[in-house]
């Protein structure tokens, strides 16, 4: 399995703060971004054309490109604004 | 985990005082602190602010705070460093952010607090949503200027 | 001169949180307040210090720094801003100096706050005087990196 | 008259923290010190030969060059060091 995480606007647009997917499907983050972008529109909107989509797997920044292993925590959210 | 975490990522408020009293303890040759404190405005890009909602990424948070302490460590000479930010909700003129360093001499010690809040700026997973007098809320865009702000310290 | 002064030359120890507090109040849109602390080092160019004893030039000492704040107001767009700087004799540990500065964005006041100590460092008529355990003193030197620091402030 | 002032290790050295001078011989802070410098070694070090002599008058950051007025105050001291 995979966790995936989403974050602040994420989380309200997709209506959704986590959920699991199962891991045999997905090599890269990309792989997993496609799936979900095809949920619907405001899954493509937040995942596949939205620059500012920024991505971390096991609490490490991640790209696209990033490759996947069974158990990993995948996060999806919007450019950070602490401080 | 030592028994005093120089990171910390709570709901309660902190006192300047009692933080940097701390972080002096046990450490010798101190000659200058610098602390750094980011309290909610009550303005915002011209609109009123009526709370101010701090959500982040527990896990993710606390590690990107630390190995941004870390960096300040290798890259100056500093005797002790704590970054303390707040979650939840919170009003106008709340403390939400606090970034204390101590070193020998100033210069270390200005360079390394600015350095630990800008990179905490783009790089640390919190989130801030505004709520209007009027109910409203919106989540806080990211600032180009940090992003600026950030690359003045790229190697 | 105002109620409450700006700038202070004082014997007794402060307190950080209380004069931060006081800093703040009053003022609307601050998001970000820098301080800085001196303390008093136990080793000074290798020598283990005992005493420190801060002297200084009644009435001049006033003024001077009250023109180095008014003119870090010039320059940077700050809410607020408070020097103290104790006199006579101290421990090593002890506070010796505070500097802090409140403002919209964390930029200005890491700035000016680093602009005050800088130029309070080369211009404020405060001499130190160190004792050590055997009882000597020694006037400190004035510092070429002080000098130095204070150039990059330079117009 | 004009008062002079010393400060820190001039003080000590000069074994003196203040005093007053008729002013009517004194026309810039240069003709003070030429003459407190013929005091002896111990001022003629401190005050004529001294890089790291520092003047102010009336709390200002003064020159040798800088000209006097009855019941102007006058201060000599090294680089200071506060802070």
């Amino acid at each position: 399995m995979l966790e995936i995480l989403y974050f602040a606007s994420f989380r309200e647009v997709l209506g959704k703060a986590q959920e699991e997917l199962p891991v045999e499907n997905y090599k890269t983050v990309e792989c997993v971004l496609k799936d979900l972008a095809g949920r619907g529109e405001a899954w493509q909107q937040a995942l596949k054309d939205n620059a500012n989509l920024q991505i971390a797997v096991n609490h490490s920044v991640a790209t696209r490109q990033t490759e996947l292993n069974p158990g990993d925590e995948i996060a999806f959210f919007p450019p950070v604004t602490g401080g | 985990m030592s028994l005093y975490s120089f990171v910390k990522v709570q709901v309660e408020d902190f006192d300047l005082s009692t933080e940097v009293k701390i972080l002096r303890t046990g450490h010798k040759d101190i000659g200058a602190v610098v602390s750094f404190v980011g309290t909610v405005r009550d303005i915002n890009e011209g609109d009123d602010i009526s709370v101010l909602e701090l959500e982040h990424y527990p896990g993710m948070t606390e590690k990107a705070l630390e190995n941004i302490r870390l960096e300040a460590h290798e890259r100056w000479p500093l005797q002790s460093s704590l970054i303390i930010h707040r979650i939840g909700e919170m009003q106008p003129c709340d403390q939400i952010v606090l970034v204390a360093v101590t070193s020998r001499h100033r210069e270390a010690a200005f360079e390394a607090a600015h350095f630990i809040m800008d990179y905490l700026k783009t790089n640390a997973p919190f989130w801030k949503k505004e709520t209007f007098p009027n109910g409203e809320t919106r989540w806080v865009d990211a600032r180009v200027t940090d992003k600026e702000a950030e690359t003045r310290w790229l190697k």
